[in-house]
C-alpha cells in the first residue's frame, strides 16, 4: 500500500471531503475505488470511490457511520494513511457511450458521479446528487445538490412527478440498496437503461477472496471486480 | 531462507493460504507468484458451489468473519481453467481439496496426480459448509476413510487441514496414523459478531456465524501448532493464523511450522506476502 | 434488569464468572457483592492443588493467557473457610466444580446439597489442567456419567462448561441428554505466545501453552453461544468470554445468553462489573 | 480505576521519571505499588511501585522494555491514564524495626526504596540503588546512585569485597530474580536477614486471580497481596 497524506479536510456533522495527497498519480477514472487503511491497526481496508483526482492529489466523500469512518473524521492535516487501488471498472468502459445519462446518487453515493460529472459533462443529462440534510452543501459549495429536506421529497418521488424527464435518457444510480430498490419499485422499465453502482463489504477490494457477491444473470459476480457498476437488469439485488 | 519439505523445496517459508489469494490468476495482477515459498489454491469441490449470499466479510477488529461458503466453479472448470496456469508457476502449488465424502476426494486426487501440482490439502475444517448440518471431522469414521484412501491413491504429499474445533489431538493422530505426510494449522474457527444496531438480524451473517481470520486467532493458532509438534515432532506442519509481518512468520516457525501460509495478509494488502519475503 | 433461570432470581444477567474472582473473599475489598447477579466460585477440586509455577500470566492484545493450574486449598478448606462466607452473601453463589473422576465430582456435589449455594457449575473444560494428557471433555464415556450422576444427586440447577474444543454441538447435546439443566460457555480456548527474545524458553509458560481470555476471544464466544442456542432454544446459557463494557453484555444477551459471566474484566478492574451493572 | 493526569515527564534513553496527579491522595506507603492501565486499550494494566507520593501527586520510576513500558513512555504533559491501588504490603508493617537496613535496589527496583529512605531513614544504613549506565543519574539529580559502569563492579561484587560492611545490618533488595539469586549466591547467610521485594508477571494485582505466585515455606503465596516483599528465608526463587 502507498502512504498519503491528509492535505485537507471540510467537516461538517457526519460528512466530510478527505483530500490526500499520493507520491504519483492514481490514474482513477470515474466510478473506480480504492481501499483505505490505518497505519496503526491490523484491521481489514475499507472501500471508498474517488470524487476526484488532479495530480497527485485524491479526494473522497464520507460519511461518517462507524468505526472506519469515525476514525478517518478525526484525521487532521498531515496525518498518514495507506491507499492502495485503483479497483473496479470505470463507468465509462461499462455504459453505451451513445447516450445522455441522468446521474442519481444517495448521499455519499453521489462522489463518483461528481468524478464522472467532471470528466465527462457531454454524457450528463441531469444529475441528482441528493442528500436528506442541507448542511452538506456547505462542503460542497460549487455542486448543485438535491436536498430532500428543501425540495420536500426523495429524489424517486421528485421524478415520479416528473417522469418525463426520464424519457430517451438513460440512468446512473449510486447509492444504498434501499435507494436502487425504491427507484426500480416506481420505474421497473428502467432497468434496462440503467446501470447501478453497488455497494456490497469488502475484504480484499481485487477479486481475489469472494467477499462481494452480487448474483447476476451470468453467476455470482464480485463487486469490487466486475463492478462496481453493473447493468441494472443484469443483478439481482434481492438475493438471500 | 529456502525449506525443504518431504522432498520438495520451497525458495522461502512463506505461502499463499487457501481461499483470500483465489487461484492466482486474480493475484498476479499485485504480485510475482514465483518470489512465493508456495502458493495454496482455493478449496476445490467436485460440483461448483455457488457460495453464500452476501454479506459475506463482517470486519472486526483485528481480524475478519468470514461466510464466502466455498464458492467456486467446480472442479472440471478448475482442471479446465485453471490447472494449466497454476502449472506454469514458478513455485510449489499447493491443491486445496473439500469434498462431501471419499468418493469426491479420491477422484479429484487421481485427476491431480499427474499435474504440476506438489502437494494435496485436504480441507476437512470449513467453518462455511456443512455436510447435513456438521462438518467432516465431527465424523471420524468418515474422516479416517477419506484420509486413508486419499493417502493411498498418490505419491505427492498428502496434508490435512484442521481447525480448533474437534478435539486437536485425537484428529491429529488420526490423519498422521491413517497415512497424511503433514497437518496444515489453522483453519479459521467459528465466531459471530452482534450489531445491536441491527434489530432484525444482528448475526449480520445468514448463518448466524462464519470463520474467523486475523491477527485476533495468532494465539490460538500458534497454541495448535505448538500442541501439535510437541506430540509429533517429525511431522511437517503448515502453520497459519494472523500472520501480518515478519516477526509473526518467525513466532510461528519457533512454534513449530515448517511453512507458514498468509491468508487474511493478504487481503489487507496482496503485497504483503512479499514484502515480508523481502525482510526475511 | 431482573432475570429467572429455572426458577432462581438474579437481581441482574451479571456473574463474576469462575477464576478471576477468587472465592469472593478477596473481592469484597473492592465491590459490593451483593449487587451483582451471582457469583461463581473459582473451581473447587477435591484434593488441594498446588497451582503451576510462574509465569501464570502472559499479556496479549486484548487479553491474557492464564496458566494458573487450578490452584485452589481443596474442597475440605473450601466447606470450612469459604462455605460459610458465601452463605451470607446476598448474591447467588454458584458453586465451580472441577474433579479427576465421577466419585470426585458426585462427593463434592452432594457436600454442598444442603447450603445455600443455589447453582452447580461442572468445569469439564479447563484448559490447564490434564487428565493423564487430555481433558475430561475427551473423555465422551467419562462426561457423560460424571453428568449423569451428578444431575441425579441434587435438586440445584446443574451447568456443564464447555470450551470451544471438542466438537460442541455433540457435547452440549450431550450435556443436555444427560440432564444438565443449562451451559456455561466458554471457558478459556488455548492458546500460545511466542517470544522470540526468550531463547531458551519462547514459549514462556513451562506447559508451553495456557487458557486465553478477554475481548480477543468474544467473537469465538458469541458464535458458540449462536450456535448452541440454535439447536437448544430453552436451554439457559450463561455466556461469557471478553465482556468489558454493557455493549458487550447487550451482545451477549442478544446471542441466547441468559446470565452474562465477567472474568477477564475483573483482573482489568475490580469494580468493572458494578460500573456495568450501573449502565445497564 | 481513577483517571490520572501526567503533569511531568523525565526521560533518559530507556529510563523514565513519571510523576501523575490523582483527585486525592493515594495513601500508599513504601513498598507498595499501583496497577496502571490506558483509557484506550482493553489489554491488562501492569504494576508499578511508587517511588514518591506527595499530596495528590504520584512519582513513578519506570524502564522501557517492552510495549506497555515503550507506550507510558511516548505519554506528554496532560495525557490521562488509568490508576488504581495501593497495593501490596508496606516494607515496614514485614521488616524487624528493630534493625537498621542496606538498601540494594537493582534497576527500577531502586523505587520503592526511594520511598522508603525518603520516609524511614533512621531505618537505613546505606544504599545501593544500582544502575548499569550512568546516564540515570541525569533524571535522579538528587539521588546517590550506584553505577556499576563508573565503578567498575556490579553492587554485589562491590559487596563482597567490602563484607564488612553486611555486619549486624539487615539488607532489604528490590530487583530482578537474577539479581537477588546473585547475592544469595555469594552471601547465602544473609538469607536470614534479609528482605526481598519479588516481581511476578501481574494480572489483577489484587490477590484475586492467583496470577503471581511464589512458593514459600507456608505454601504458595500471591506477590501482590502477601508481598511484594517477604523474608529472603521464607521463599524459594527456583520454584518450576
Ligand atoms: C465500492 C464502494 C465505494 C464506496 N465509496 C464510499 C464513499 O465514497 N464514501 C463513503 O462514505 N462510503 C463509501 N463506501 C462505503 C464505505 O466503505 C463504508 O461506509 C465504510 O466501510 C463503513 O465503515 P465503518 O467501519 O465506518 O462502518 P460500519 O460499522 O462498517 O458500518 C456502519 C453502518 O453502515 C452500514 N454499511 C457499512 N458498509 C456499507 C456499505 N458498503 N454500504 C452500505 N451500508 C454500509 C452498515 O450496515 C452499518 O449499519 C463505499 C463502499 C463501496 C463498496
Ligand atoms: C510489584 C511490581 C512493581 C514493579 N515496579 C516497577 C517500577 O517501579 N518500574 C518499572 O519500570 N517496572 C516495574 N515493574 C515491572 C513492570 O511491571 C514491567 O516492566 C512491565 O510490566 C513490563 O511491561 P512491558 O509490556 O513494557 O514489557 P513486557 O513485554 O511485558 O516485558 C519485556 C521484558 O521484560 C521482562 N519483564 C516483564 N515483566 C517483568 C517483571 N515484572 N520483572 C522482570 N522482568 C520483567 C520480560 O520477561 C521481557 O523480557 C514492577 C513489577 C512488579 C510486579
Ligand atoms: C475470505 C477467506 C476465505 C477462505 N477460504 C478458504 C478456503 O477456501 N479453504 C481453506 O482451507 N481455508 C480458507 N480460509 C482459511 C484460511 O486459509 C486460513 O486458514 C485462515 O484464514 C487463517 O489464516 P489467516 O489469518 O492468515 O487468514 C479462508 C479465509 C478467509 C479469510
Ligand atoms: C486467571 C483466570 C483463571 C480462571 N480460572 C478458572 C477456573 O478456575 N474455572 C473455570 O471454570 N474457569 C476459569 N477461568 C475461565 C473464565 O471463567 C472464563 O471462562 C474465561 O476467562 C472467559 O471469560 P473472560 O474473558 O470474561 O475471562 C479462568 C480465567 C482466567 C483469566
Ligand atoms: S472484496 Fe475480495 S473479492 Fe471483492
Ligand atoms: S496478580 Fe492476581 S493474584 Fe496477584
Amino acid at each position: 500500500m502507498e502512504l498519503a497524506k491528509v492535505v485537507e479536510k471540510k467537516i461538517i456533522k457526519d460528512y466530510f471531503v478527505l483530500k490526500v495527497e499520493t507520491k504519483g498519480p492514481f490514474n482513477s477514472q470515474p466510478g473506480q475505488f480504492v481501499m483505505i487503511n490505518f497505519l496503526d491497526t491490523f484491521n481489514l481496508p475499507k472501500p471508498f470511490s474517488v470524487m476526484d483526482e488532479k495530480g497527485n492529489y485524491l479526494t473522497f466523500l464520507i460519511k461518517n457511520v462507524g468505526p472506519f469512518t469515525e476514525k478517518l473524521a478525526t484525521l487532521k492535516y498531515g496525518d498518514f494513511l495507506l491507499i492502495r487501488g485503483p479497483y473496479g471498472i470505470p463507468i465509462r468502459n461499462k455504459i453505451d457511450l451513445t447516450k445522455k445519462y441522468i446521474l442519481l446518487g444517495g448521499g455519499c453515493g453521489s462522489a463518483p458521479l461528481i468524478y464522472f460529472l467532471k470528466e465527462y459533462p457531454l454524457l450528463v443529462k441531469e444529475t441528482f446528487f441528493s442528500f436528506k440534510e442541507s448542511y452538506v452543501q456547505s462542503i460542497l459549495p460549487d455542486l448543485k445538490l438535491f436536498i430532500d429536506d428543501n425540495i420536500g421529497k426523495t429524489p424517486v418521488e421528485f421524478l415520479f412527478q416528473n417522469k418525463e424527464k426520464l424519457e430517451n435518457s438513460g440512468m446512473i444510480l449510486c447509492g444504498s440498496k434501499g435507494l436502487l430498490k425504491s427507484f426500480f419499485d416506481v420505474f421497473p422499465y428502467m432497468k434496462d437503461w440503467s446501470y447501478v453502482s453497488l455497494e456490497e463489504n469488502m475484504g480484499c477490494g481485487t477479486g481475489l477472496c469472494k467477499g462481494c457477491p452480487v448474483q447476476t444473470v451470468e453467476g455470482v459476480k464480485m463487486v469490487c471486480k466486475d463492478g462496481p457498476i453493473f447493468k441494472a437488469n443484469e443483478v439481482n439485488l434481492e438475493w438471500k | 531462507m529456502e525449506v525443504d519439505v518431504l522432498g520438495i523445496k520451497f525458495k522461502n517459508p512463506i505461502i499463499i493460504a487457501s481461499g483470500p489469494g483465489g487461484n492466482g490468476k486474480e493475484l498476479i495482477d499485485y504480485i510475482d507468484l514465483s518470489q512465493l515459498g508456495g502458493f495454496t489454491t482455493k478449496t476445490i469441490t467436485f460440483k461448483p458451489k455457488i457460495g453464500n449470499p452476501p454479506p459475506r466479510i463482517i470486519n472486526i477488529k483485528n481480524g475478519v468473519i468470514n461466510s464466502i461458503g466455498l464458492e467456486n466453479s467446480g472442479f472440471e472448470s478448475f482442471l479446465k481453467d485453471d490447472v494449466p496456469f497454476l502449472e506454469e508457476l514458478d513455485t510449489n502449488v499447493i491443491a486445496s481439496i473439500g469434498g462431501y465424502n471419499t468418493e469426491e476426494f479420491c477422484y479429484m486426487i487421481k485427476s491431480l496426480n499427474h499435474t504440476n501440482i506438489k502437494m494435496f490439502e485436504l480441507n476437512l475444517s470449513c467453518p462455511n459448509v456443512d455436510k447435513g448440518g456438521d462438518t467432516i471431522l465431527n465424523d471420524l469414521r468418515e474422516t479416517k476413510e477419506i484420509i486413508r484412501r486419499a493417502s493411498k491413491i498418490t505419491q505427492k504429499p498428502l496434508f490435512v487441514k484442521l481447525g480448533i474445533e474437534g478435539n486437536l489431538e485425537q484428529l491429529a493422530k488420526l490423519a498422521i496414523e491413517n497415512g497424511a505426510d503433514g497437518l496444515v494449522l489453522i483453519n479459521a474457527p467459528k465466531g459471530t459478531k452482534i450489531n445491536l444496531k441491527n434489530e432484525s438480524n444482528p448475526e449480520e451473517l445468514l448463518r448466524g456465524y462464519g470463520g474467523v481470520s486475523g491477527p485476533i486467532i495468532k494465539p490460538l493458532a500458534l497454541g495448535c501448532i505448538y500442541r501439535v509438534k510437541n506430540i509429533f515432532p517429525n511431522v511437517p506442519i503448515i502453520g497459519m493464523g494472523g500472520v501480518v509481518c515478519k516477526a509473526d512468520v518467525l513466532e510461528f516457525l519457533k512454534a513449530g511450522a515448517t511453512l507458514v501460509g498468509i491468508g487474511y495478509g493478504v487481503m489487507m494488502d496482496p503485497e504483503l506476502p512479499i514484502n515480508i519475503i523481502r525482510e526475511l
